[in-house]
């Protein structure tokens, strides 16, 4: 329990940096990158939350279709942020 | 900067108000209301071992039906709106090995989301990641293949047929016992094996078929919207 | 200590070390496609050997633990390569530490 | 029906994974799974695997076998390689990209080969432009580098060869 | 503060510190697109705050099986399962609309969408 | 398995993750920190599988399946991209 508990704490910080990082980083390639991370850690929390379809729902969602949704949404505006 | 400094202290006086609103920061003792409820009885309500696809299906299956409908709404308009943006440039062919990638793995991509979608009132999984992950086969198809996939057509009668299948489900437990979506039209099973707990599987499968198909026609008609025709 | 439990400890500390050499990898290398060696080959070898390990303490889940390296095996040289292509092909992403590129030469000739 | 038997072996490695996803043996479980991989090898025309038939021919599945003790070999060597590398507190590093030829036809065994490159000792594969191979060295090796990078090239192309031809 | 209730709360403090990121970056950030990705965040932190409110820790997850005694409330997950799903449906649209309302002003920055002002 | 390896296999693994996750904050270029994603991801999985072991529920596998499969996907959409490939 006790490295269950320290395991979360730590993901969560990451998550939370890498949060705020997606919003004040210079390049919107960049944020996006990042945003997959925190996509990433918020589907180890609800694993640790005992919730593994959430978990696996997020994992299917956010690694692959909403960054490819941003991805495409930037190639059409086109030009420099 | 103004709107930096605004921002920041509407949020940190946001957070403020909704830290002190906790009474106590104590652990509840235990679950309450409809949850223990759906502990207790779950498995000999629905036979499903899974219960939070019991809740999602059976539960809660007409709130479900509802979603999938805002779903479809949703992937509906995407599509309209797409074809109002202009054609780009053309994109940069992919390499060799991308393309061979693309071409040999969504056969076992396919597989493993239809082994999502059918296990899902015995292991994680269910309707909605199921779909996304079959879609995410289709995705790979589109990134890596140097043309562009055109089976709309079919798309769109697996959506539409899908959701037929959903509501005529529905009224079939309406028929039987008079209440729609009721699970036990079909034999309960004994709970853990592939064939049980009624109707689930078919409608994870429904659900699976609607959201994979609409995520697709999303990718589809980005990728048309983009592509030179 | 069985030969089971000895080989699970080994192969599961021995994968966590690879996959942390492979983190710190990816942290201290100076440009992208050297954090490509040791962001693909140690985090696949470090896969292999963790999932192997937990195979030792688990022997019931051994087909599931082989079809995540199977899985890992095909697909992650294939997503280096992509991205290194990607690195090599745009101007302002290219590192500028190479002592002979070919590739730069081929294309300049075929334009 | 001349793609028959590459629809067969697929739909045999996808059952196999079918089977080792649901880690059960019940009939059910079973049947299911023949009817769906069935399906999806048929609709992808047996793409997955190719024909696997022809490795049941000793010659060929001691090939085989042969390329994955090898490949698994230069792996850990890459990985030892890696590890010595990262911890030392200068990072020894001279890179480049060296061009190389490739004589294998197939797709198949252009991905396979570039996939191993990637993961062996000290190269990355960064583009294959028709028959020609950019490999990317993390230390240059001594002497004639494109002769030693054909060299390595070639040790994995050869034993290809012996599966593929 | 024991470690269960560390693991409790600490899990309820990252979530709603997720959606206030995110709430700020909506407040605050210009590219159309970046207020986007701030909305996903917050999206995120909704779904983490719901399933957390179902939570217990020490209990197991809600499949049952011979070795499980105690399970977490299976209604939460429920909910959150299928709005994440039509969370990134709602992403698209908002992806979309603000490509069409970018090409329109020309530039990604909402300050200049002048016809999206009333 | 004894109490001190798991914390070791903990530290180790999370280690790993965070150096990689500094390197995803701190950059450089873009394709830097997709290099990152792509090792963070990976070991993350090898996280979700001691996780599962931990629990002692084969089913939880299923998470790090998903994951390795579609992270691939993630990854590669983005090189697609830098490539000029999502126009």
């Amino acid at each position: 329990m006790t490295l269950l508990a320290a395991a979360s704490i730590a993901t969560g910080v990451m998550m939370l940096v890498a949060a705020v990082a997606a919003l004040v980083v210079k390049k919107l390639i960049s944020a996006i990158i990042i945003v997959g991370f925190v996509s990433l850690s918020a589907s180890i929390l609800f694993l640790l939350m005992d919730a593994p379809d959430v978990a696996i729902t997020e994992a299917s969602i956010g690694a692959a279709i909403s960054t490819v949704i941003f991805l495409w949404g930037k190639g059409k505006i086109g030009g420099e942020e | 900067m103004i709107r930096t400094i605004v921002g920041l202290i509407i949020v940190l006086a946001l957070s403020v108000v909704v830290i002190s609103s906790v009474p106590d920061y104590s652990l509840p003792s235990g679950l309450q209301g409809v949850g223990q409820d759906y502990t207790e009885r779950g498995v000999n309500d629905t036979g499903s071992v899974n219960l939070v696809t019991a809740v999602v299906v059976a539960y809660r299956g007409l709130d479900t039906l509802g979603e999938v409908v805002v779903l479809f709404s949703a992937s509906t308009a995407v599509v309209l709106v797409l074809t109002l943006v202009p054609m780009g440039a053309n994109p940069t062919p992919s390499s060799s090995i991308v393309a061979f990638t693309s071409g040999v793995l969504p056969g076992s991509i396919v597989l493993f989301g239809i082994y999502i979608i059918t296990h899902g009132h015995l292991s994680p999984g269910g309707g909605f990641p199921g779909g996304a992950v079959v879609a995410s086969a289709f995705l790979l198809v589109m990134l890596g293949s140097n043309k562009i996939p055109g089976k709309s057509k079919l798309l769109a009668s697996i959506e539409s047929l899908a959701g037929v299948t959903f509501g005529l489900l529905g009224f079939w437990g309406m028929m039987m016992f008079g209440q729609f979506l009721n699970n036990m039209v079909l034999p309960a099973g004994s709970p853990g094996k592939l064939f049980s707990a009624g109707i689930i599987p078919l409608i994870s499968l429904v659900i699976g078929a609607k959201v994979a198909s609409e995520l697709s026609g999303v990718f589809s008609s980005y990728r048309k919207a983009g592509g030179d025709e | 200590m069985s030969f089971t439990s000895i080989m699970a400890h080994g192969l599961t500390g021995l994968g966590a070390l690879v996959l942390f050499a492979s983190g710190l990898g990816v942290f201290r290398m100076p440009d992208v496609f050297n954090k490509m060696h040791a962001g693909t080959k140690a985090t696949t070898l470090g896969s292999i050997l963790f999932l192997t390990g937990i195979g030792f303490f688990e022997p019931s889940w051994i087909p599931k633990l082989l079809l995540i390296v199977l899985f890992i095996v095909l697909t992650n040289p294939v997503s280096s390569h992509a991205l290194a292509r990607a690195a090599h092909n745009e101007p302002s992403e290219k590192p500028d530490n190479l002592i002979i590129d070919d590739l730069e030469n081929s294309k300049g000739g075929e334009r | 029906m001349r793609k028959a038997p590459a629809v067969v072996s697929t739909s045999v490695v996808l059952l196999g994974i079918w089977l080792s996803l649901t880690l059960s043996t019940d009939i059910q479980e079973i049947s299911i799974g023949v009817v769906v991989s069935l399906i999806i090898s048929i609709s992808t025309h047996g793409a997955l695997t190719g024909n696997l038939f022809t490795l049941l021919r000793p010659k060929k599945f001691l090939a085989a076998a042969e390329y994955v003790l090898f490949f698994l070999g230069q792996m850990v060597k890459a990985n030892i390689d890696v590890f010595f590398r990262i911890f030392r507190p200068v990072i020894p590093i001279r890179p480049g990209i060296v061009k190389a030829k490739l004589r294998l036809k197939s797709e198949r065994a252009k991905a396979i080969v570039a996939n191993s490159i990637t993961l062996t000792p000290g190269t990355i594969t960064i583009d294959i432009i028709d028959d020609e191979i950019f490999v990317h060295w993390v230390f240059l090796p001594g002497g004639d580098v494109h002769e030693q990078t054909q060299s390595m090239v070639d040790s994995f192309a050869v034993r290809l060869e012996k599966i593929f031809e | 503060m024991n470690a269960q209730s560390l693991f409790y709360w600490s899990l309820a403090v990252t979530a709603l510190g997720l959606v206030l990121i995110g709430l700020w970056g909506v407040l605050t950030r210009k590219n159309i697109l970046r207020i986007a990705l701030a909305f996903t965040l917050a999206d995120t932190g909704v779904n983490l705050i719901l399933v957390w409110s179902g939570f217990l820790p020490g209990r197991s997850a809600p499949i049952v099986d011979s070795s499980v005694s105690s399970m977490v409330d299976p209604l939460p997950q429920a909910l959150v399962l299928t709005s994440i799903v039509i969370g990134v449906a709602v992403a698209a649209l908002f992806v979309v609309v603000g490509v069409l309302a970018a090409r329109k002003s020309g530039s990604a920055d909402v300050r200049r969408m002048k016809e999206l002002k009333w | 398995m004894s109490n001190t390896f798991l914390i070791i296999l903990f530290a180790l693994i999370g280690g790993g993750l965070f150096l990689s996750f500094l390197r995803l904050i701190i950059g450089g270029k873009a394709t830097d920190r997709a290099v990152a994603l792509d090792t963070t991801t990976l070991i993350t999985t090898g996280f979700l599988v001691l996780v599962a072991f931990l629990q002692g529920r084969a089913m939880l596998l299923d998470v790090a399946l998903v994951y390795s499969v579609l992270s691939f996907l993630g990854v590669l959409a983005i090189a697609r991209y830098l490539d000029g490939g999502l126009k």
